[in-house]
């Protein structure tokens, strides 16, 4: 509990001390601050009593912050989300350090945000109180709006406002059906409460047609962080202008908010209605595959093809925890875990050659194999765990997740039924072609190919740090932790899958007889699924 | 119509696999390489300057395939060798509630077939390397190393490993592999772009071969060897269920990516960018044949619809026909030997797809080894000519001194590759042939008299290229590349194997050609002789009508299960088809088999040794008749299929992304985004008006607010009173 | 509830109060007719203060209806407050006039985005 | 009463007015002044005959609706009136008929403060103000006064906004009185009320108490912990120790020594509203060192010299302090 608390306080500390002390030492109290909270938080998995057993959330007591109405400053964990801190937390000195030649003006006001950045993503994680969560969740808003507005690219103020404003009104959505459920719980038992396990409790004894809407509502809040198709054009715009470790911390952890917000709050507070849905949330995914990778095919901007190739593999997690299965769930969180890892390495990867040529345009600059060597070698290993090769940490999420999505029809055996199958996983799956095609276009523009470079040398002048021509011990040193998880992750997949197994299995505990109960509805009337869908469309 | 449908009720049990722990140090054929990679990584950082990359390898291959030599000699039956568990977890205690893929091998004389030739040739290839990429020492040496020793990991745990998922990595693995290396030389656009492709489209293989795996956890609920031959083993699956019959068709789509058969070939003749020993290794002897190796490791779930093996005949004996034609119009010696490849390859799975994997696993061996030693030749060459490749520009090489022992090895690689009678290919081709002419099923019986026809063409096409660089009068040109050729290393040459001052004076830039020195020669010659050494199984087989070493290895494994049935039922309906051209099915065939074989290597002769004018007097007859000059043109063209995919596929696609690119920015985020965006503004500017600034604006707002929310209010207590 | 809120309306009861009421409604509103209608800042002022008169009129006669001199104290403070008002705002307006020599509430229109 | 018709009175009433502001002419001024006056007098008329008034009550309502028509038609002089003197002036006016009005609604002491405080002081200040701020004739030019007294602005709007208003909420008000008509003033109440203030007076009490019986001593506490029970028939029982007496006894107040309307003011003053009073106070003080401050004249003063003023040093480099202003 106190581990906890230190990590997620004390990077605010250190913002204060960042805000309080002099210049030139805020990057180093900034990184003081974040390997203390990594530190707390590595200290608190190490004596993690449930890693391997489904106790459920062993320290979950916190103090009362406003009682009448049942809110709480109760923080804990299950693996899941400790996992998703403890990768938050992981590449939080990783950035800072990653800023330290990157950002040259307004370095305090930098680092300051960006602690609380960071604590406010571990304490989303670690709430487990509604209200709290929703604090946490909002609150990485701030910051990192700030960050992209002052540190940003060229359409920075306008990418910050899209950022903010595009997912402040999803979560709105989300906060409504919290306040929403706390209201039934208050009407079933006469008291607020906002308890996550209570509210659990309360929306799944809803009924299934309330559960509907409670599940739609929280889908348009999280599908925007995710996120989903439709909802997903703020993202690109963000991160082609954010700094590079903006971009990294809102690829690797601020989306995973999206999916964590699926997996704790959506699917097991709305059985019901996630049973209902499920089929037409796993068609976005893929739409999102397919569409997004196109899309990163015909990109010239690194910055924004990774993006993209973010919006497609974060819809590849999304099926996976759409196909409503343990081998899918798994994948999903598996998933998410790698995806931080090896998104968030290829921005710092692209941050570097950036900081190095100040143009992201692989027409403009390429072949940097010759003059980078070091720096290509960690390109070509991120872009393969991205790629999903087996033997990195790629492969484990991706291949369950569209195995998760291919089983899920197989009904009985599984123990759990699923309306997804063999043909989404299919579709899915091109994704994993163009996934390839994508990835070694930049790759062979980048890495490959005759060395390109621009010819104005006033942009290396400008700099106010000089680099290297390749990268320097700084730069080797954020890259390397984030390779050794890429293959440890890869190799060694096991203790965390079995980690997560019982999270996921407690996710879907009320999956089986729900979706059994709409395949039996739709099996009486054909076109049941299709109306859903429908309305489902007209109520977005 | 013979179904191997109807045949499943008889299968033979599979050997049931014991669990041995105590072989585990069979592991260190896998851990090997991998050490080795790692230790190439390091020279590759620590940018060593000398060879310590190559020795690395070689010594950690060398020692690969000796344990895989001991593993063979203490065979004793199939056994699964846990190692650690990967991806597994479970959720249940029932049969389809875990999934396990751990890290294992399974070991039985399929795999200890395969891997003896992929490490032994790994081996070879190695030393053949360490002095043929000895120019880019200190830039690139330690990388290519890298390379090999990760492709040979990946190929050894595509063939150990004891679940379908460790055969993915291995899959993927060896893509990887291919891919790096084939873009070894990365300031080279083309070799990016090739190794791109061969990724590319191996990996809409993949997809087919993960989608497969996942029917078969599907409706199995495991992915061991083991297990899956188990629950094969117990039959019962005869019901025509869609799920089933797919699975043979999904790992089939993989096997074709891998293994370059149509429609997935087009990635194989780009990858020939890469250096020479990687087309040796990879893209000839070893990583091709892992599609071979897929359906004969799974063959019994082959038999899980009644079309799936004639499939794969149809594809295998079209794939060798077209790649044969395509092959005959090359001027690129390494592209006529990457088509003969592809061609070969056409005849493994045409083995593999009328029942006879023993046949298609046999030509596998001798394959690796005549093709290998084809393609270091080539690479001897074009390393000596200065990157000079096209067979127009080289010729009678075997007067060269220096030379020799590689135009004869050539020759020996040509013999064996044209089938010529008696050699290993001889055996291992007419395996295949005998087996589908003497089909009860009459399509087998055509893909049969097409694969012989292929076989003449085979000839053909080889012959044309020895006959052209090896024999006649002396004349070379070089190639425009000397890239990994640092000059000094010009003169090292000259002391080993002198050029004639003759030779000098013909070319242009009195250019020295450098004779190879004992590594490559070594490795032809261990390679040729390999060649001939694997014609032995062969030769006993049909000479000492001895046990063919060959089929007892293949026979002891699942991929036996089909064939051997499906030669019972063969021998049985052979009463009513005995004969080939009315003689004994195998004296016919040798009959056949040798007059293709020589009528083939006699055309080449005539029309490239004996009068080289006349076939380029062929070409323009040919050309000048409309209604066949599209022959030619096509074959030239390779039959226009990069183009065909191009427009086909690649096109629209690019089109469509375009399109989508252009609708994401302005349409989604522009008009309904922005738009949507944009609404509070427009409404807002309604107003605007009161917000100039001045004071009775504001204060209008205000009172106007007031007389709302008092109407509102006395509405509802109106309503309330009434 | 319903009996209670209805007895909220026997103001109108008395017809002296009733149009006293009246009277107050209409010195409000022409009060605040004059303050959205007049450009000279002090004539602003002064409509403001009669919508005080309207505001302290009202409170007069719901004093008188009720019997309570609680109004009526509300009246003195409402007062109070127009004179502090008056004092503060016309300062304001001198303020105001010096720096541009003009009483005119237009020239004053920073406060807009435009 | 119908609602529509008062929305039409309304309508009626600000058609007159937002005539008189848009200044058309002269030759509309008479017709438009009809016109709202007629207006009022509608609305008015609706208000009166909505309730059935006792005969007793006709005389103060006569006054009251002729209050009524001074004071609204001067306010209407105040908003329209081209000279801002004449207008403070026409206020005076509103505030001496409101007094009026004050006064028939028996809040004397309010009456008088208003009548002294607006009209004597505060509008005195409006008018000094007035003079200071206003232009000299020879500006003011043919026409009798400048453009932004002249013109208004927005008229119709205005008059919209602000009559919605009154006929909402008027309709709204009347519509629903007319179903209780029958109710009468709650006397009780006020009588009781009356007396309770009373008991918080203990001097004058004890004063009303001597009127009555002149040997009172002192006023002590009922039984009942009350000081006073008051009777239906509005009088009230003290209870007093009388000289001589051991014990104390009863004594009836007749109503008529109920305390009048000024001293209750006062009381409810310092007993109810004591805090209100003291920030009423403050609020005032506070409002004159607002004015004193505001209505100094303002000069500019460099950075230096504001320094200088302040006591410290001059700042040495130019470049050092541009920067300090950036600072701030």
């Amino acid at each position: 509990m106190l581990l906890i608390w230190t990590s997620i306080l004390f990077p605010i500390v250190a913002a204060f001390a960042v805000a309080i002390g002099p210049t030139k030492s805020a990057k180093w109290t900034a990184f003081a601050g974040t390997l203390v909270s990594l530190g707390a938080l590595t200290l608190f998995a190490w004596n993690f009593p449930a890693w391997h057993n489904a106790e459920h959330f062993p320290n979950t007591t916190g103090p009362s912050w406003i009682p009448h109405a049942g809110i709480t400053f109760s923080v804990g964990f299950d693996t899941v989300s400790l996992l998703l801190a403890l990768l938050s937390a992981f590449l939080m000195p990783l950035c800072i350090v990653g800023s330290f030649s990157a950002i040259t003006e307004r370095t305090k006001e930098y680092y300051g945000w960006f602690l609380v950045l960071g604590s406010s993503i571990i304490l989303a994680f670690a709430a487990r109180d509604a209200i709290l969560f929703y604090i946490g969740y909002e609150f990485t808003l701030v910051p990192m709006t700030l960050i992209i507005a002052i540190y940003g690219g060229t359409e920075r103020r306008v990418a910050a406002i899209k950022m903010f404003l595009y997912t402040f009104l999803g979560s709105m959505f989300m906060l409504a059906t919290l306040l929403y459920i706390g209201w039934e719980h208050r009407l079933a038992v006469g008291a607020w409460d906002f308890d996550i396990d209570t509210l659990t409790k309360t929306a799944t004894r809803l009924p299934s047609s309330t559960q509907y809407w409670v599940f739609a509502a929280f889908m348009v809040g999280f599908a925007v962080k995710v996120p989903l198709f439709p909802l997903h054009t703020w993202l690109p715009l963000a991160h082609d202008q954010a700094p590079t470790a903006g971009s990294v911390i809102l690829a690797s952890a601020m989306l995973k908010l999206g999916t964590y917000g699926n997996y704790r709050f959506a699917l097991p507070m709305a059985p019901a209605g996630g049973a209902d849905l499920m089929s037409f949330v796993a068609v976005l995914a893929i739409i999102a595959i397919i569409y997004a990778s196109l899309i990163c095919w015909v990109q010239t901007d690194a910055k924004k093809l990774i993006a993209y190739s973010s919006v497609a593999h974060l819809g590849l997690c999304m099926l996976g925890l759409f196909a409503l299965n343990p081998v899918g769930a798994e994948g999903a969180v598996f998933y998410m875990v790698n995806h931080g890892l090896s998104t968030g390495a290829l921005f710092l990867c692209i941050g570097m050659f950036y900081e190095r040529y100040h143009t992201k345009d692989t027409d403009v600059v390429g072949g940097l194999a010759k003059r980078m060597p070091v720096w290509a070698s960690f390109m070509v290993l991120f872009t393969l765990a991205s790629i999903g090769l087996p033997g990195l940490n790629g492969f484990i999420g991706e291949f369950l997740c569209l195995g998760g999505t291919f089983i899920s029809e197989h009904d009985g055996q599984t123990g759990y039924p699923g309306v997804l199958g063999p043909w989404y996983a299919v579709v899915a799956g091109l994704g994993l072609i163009f996934a390839a095609m994508y990835l070694l276009i930049l790759l062979g523009k980048l890495v490959w190919g005759p060395l390109r470079e621009p010819h104005d040398d006033a942009a290396h002048t400008t700099s106010a740090i000089r680099l290297p021509q390749d990268l320097c011990f700084r730069e080797i040193a954020i890259l390397t932790p984030l390779a050794v998880a890429c293959i440890w992750l890869g190799v060694q997949p096991k203790p965390m899958l079995d980690a997560i197994a019982p999270c996921a299995e407690r996710m879907l505990a009320n999956y089986p007889k729900e979706v059994e109960r709409y395949m039996s509805q739709s099996a009486g009337t054909p076109l049941a699924s299709i109306n859903g869908k429908t309305n489902e469309s007209r109520g977005e | 119509m013979v179904g191997s449908w109807r045949i499943m009720t008889q299968l033979t049990s599979i050997p049931q696999a014991i669990i041995a722990p105590e072989l585990s140090w069979v592991g260190l054929a896998l851990l090997l390489p991998l050490l080795a990679a790692v230790a190439c990584a390091l020279c590759c950082a620590l940018r060593v300057k000398g060879k310590a990359a190559a020795i690395i390898t070689i010594l950690a291959l060398a020692a690969s395939f000796g344990i895989i030599v001991k593993a063979y000699f203490a065979y004793t039956g199939p056994v699964q060798v846990p190692i650690f568990q990967w991806l597994s977890f479970q959720w249940g205690t029932g049969q389809f509630q875990s999934f396990t893929a751990n890290c294992g091998m399974y070991i039985d004389t399929l795999t200890l077939y395969w891997m003896l030739f992929v490490t032994g040739l790994g081996t070879l290839i190695s030393i053949y390397a360490s002095e043929y990429m000895e120019g880019d020492c200190g830039a690139g040496y330690s990388r290519f190393f890298f390379g090999i020793c990760i492709f040979l990991f990946s190929m050894s745990a595509l063939v150990l490993g004891d679940n379908l998922i460790m055969l993915y990595l291995g899959w993927e693995g060896v893509g990887l592999a291919s891919y790096l290396l084939i873009g070894y030389d990365y300031a080279r656009p083309a070799a990016v772009a090739a190794g791109k492709k061969a990724f590319i489209m191996n990996r809409i293989g993949d997809l087919g071969l993960a989608l497969g795996i996942f029917m078969l956890w599907a409706n199995y609920g495991t992915l061991q060897y083991s297990e899956l031959f188990a629950a094969m083993n117990k039959g019962g699956q005869t019901s025509v269920d869609w799920e089933l019959s797919v699975i043979p068709f999904l790992l089939m789509l993989g096997a074709f990516g891998k293994s370059a058969q149509i429609p997935l070939f087009t990635w194989l003749p780009d990858a020939m960018e890469g250096p020479t020993p990687v087309s040796a290794l990879i893209h000839a002897a070893t990583m091709v044949t892992a599609g071979v190796y897929l359906i004969a490791r799974m063959y019994p779930f082959f038999e899980l619809h009644p079309e799936a093996l004639a499939t794969v005949a149809w594809i295998g004996g079209l794939t060798a026909l077209l790649a044969a034609t395509i092959g005959m119009a090359q001027y690129d010696i390494k592209r006529v030997f990457a088509y003969s490849t592809i061609s070969q390859l056409g005849y493994m799975f045409l083995g593999l797809g009328v029942g006879t994997t023993f046949g298609a696993c046999y030509h596998t061996l001798t394959h690796a080894f005549f093709k290998a030693l084809l393609f270091l030749t080539a690479g001897a060459i074009m390393h000596g000519f200065a990157g000079q490749l096209d067979l127009r520009r080289l010729s009678g090489l075997r007067h060269l001194p220096g030379w020799r022992i590689v135009s004869w090895t050539m020759l020996v690689g040509c013999l064996w590759l044209s089938a010529f009678p008696y050699t290993a290919a001889f055996f291992s081709k007419d395996a295949i042939l005998l087996k589908a002419l003497t089909s009860v099923r009459a399509d087998f019986r055509f893909l049969g008299w097409l694969g012989l026809f292929t076989a003449a063409l085979t000839a053909y096409y080889t012959f044309r290229v020895w006959f052209r660089v090896c024999a006649g009068p002396l004349h070379f040109e070089p190639g425009a590349e000397g890239h990994h050729e640092p000059h000094d290393t010009h003169d090292k040459h000259d002391t080993h194997g002198k050029p004639a001052p003759a030779l000098a004076a013909k070319s242009t830039h009195a250019f020295h050609p450098h004779a190879p020195r004992w590594a490559i020669n070594g490795v032809l010659l261990i390679l040729a002789l390999g060649a001939l050494v694997v014609g032995i199984p062969g030769y006993n087989e049909t000479f000492a009508h001895k046990d063919n070493w060959a089929q007892q290895m293949i026979a002891g494994s699942s991929a036996m299960e089909g064939a051997g049935l499906a030669e019972d039922h063969g021998a049985e309906v052979s009463e009513a088809h005995p004969t080939v051209l009315g003689m004994d099915a195998h004296t016919g065939l040798t009959v056949v088999g040798c007059t293709a074989s020589i009528g083939g290597i006699l055309v080449a002769w005539y029309f490239h040794l004996r009068s080289r004018k006349s076939a380029d007097q062929l070409r323009a007859a040919l050309l000048r008749r409309w209604w066949i000059r599209w022959v030619p043109i096509c074959m030239e063209n390779k039959w226009y299929v990069d183009e065909i995919y191009h427009a086909c596929f690649r096109l629209p696609m690019w089109l469509g992304a375009q399109i989508l690119s252009f609708g994401d920015r302005h349409f989604l985020d522009g008009v309904m985004v922005d738009g949507l965006a944009k609404l509070p503004v427009a409404v807002g500017k309604i107003f605007k008006p009161l917000y100039g600034g001045a004071l009775q604006g504001y204060a209008a707002t205000m009172a106007g607010g007031i007389a709302l929310v008092v109407a509102w209010l006395s509405w509802v207590w109106l309503r309330g009173f009434n | 509830m319903n009996q209670e809120l209805s007895s909220g309306f026997t103001i109108a009861a008395n017809a002296p109060i009733a149009v006293a009421l009246a009277i107050s409604a209409l010195l409000f509103v022409i009060g605040l007719v004059g303050f959205l209608c007049r450009r000279n800042m002090i004539i602003m002022f002064l409509c403001t203060e009669l919508m005080f008169q309207g505001a302290a009129l009202a409170m007069i006669a719901f004093a008188r209806l009720r019997m309570d001199v609680s109004g009526q104290v509300f009246v003195i403070f409402i007062l109070t407050v127009a004179a502090a008002e008056a004092a503060l705002a016309l300062a304001l307006v001198v303020l105001l006039y010096r720096k541009r020599e003009t009483l005119s509430a237009e020239a004053w229109s920073d406060l807009g985005e435009s | 009463m119908v609602p529509t018709i008062f929305y039409a009175a309304c309508a009626i009433a600000a058609a007159g007015l937002a005539l008189l502001l848009m200044q058309s002419g002269s030759k509309f001024r008479m017709g438009a002044t009809i016109l709202g006056l007629a207006g009022i007098a509608w609305i008015l008329v609706i208000v009166v005959q909505t309730i059935p008034t006792p005969t007793s009550e006709m005389g103060p309502l006569g006054l009251m609706i002729l209050c009524a028509f001074v004071s609204v038609a001067s306010a209407v002089r105040v908003i329209t009136h081209h000279r801002p003197v004449f207008c403070a002036l026409y206020f005076v006016l509103v505030v001496v008929s409101g007094a009026a009005i004050y006064v028939l609604l028996s809040a004397e002491f309010v009456a008088f403060s208003l009548v002294i405080v607006y009209a004597g002081a505060i509008l005195i200040t409006y008018l000094f103000v007035l003079m200071l701020a206003q232009q000299s004739p020879a500006d003011i030019g043919s026409a009798d006064a400048v453009d932004y007294d002249r013109i208004a602005r927005e008229p119709a709007g205005a008059v919209i906004a602000g009559f919605v208003l009154i006929a909402v909420l008027g309709g709204s008000v009347f519509s629903v009185s007319e179903q209780k008509a029958e109710s009468i003033l709650d006397q009780n109440r006020a009588i009781r009320q009356g007396w309770g203030d009373l008991s918080m007076m203990p001097k004058l009490l004890l004063e009303q108490a001597r009127r009555t019986d002149s040997t009172v001593t002192a006023v002590v506490a009922r039984t009942d912990g009350q000081m006073i029970a008051v009777q239906t028939d509005h009088s009230a029982i003290i209870s007093v120790q009388r000289a001589g007496q051991m014990t104390p006894s009863d004594l009836t107040l007749a109503p008529s020594l109920l305390p009048d309307n000024t001293s209750r003011v006062g009381m409810a003053l310092v007993t109810r509203f004591p805090v209100s009073l003291e920030l009423a106070g403050i609020i005032l003080l506070m409002a004159m060192f607002g004015a004193v401050v505001l209505a100094r004249k303002q000069t500019d003063i460099a950075d230096d010299d504001r320094r200088a003023l302040a006591g410290l040093g001059k700042v040495m480099d130019g470049n050092q302090s541009s920067q300090g202003k950036a600072n701030r």
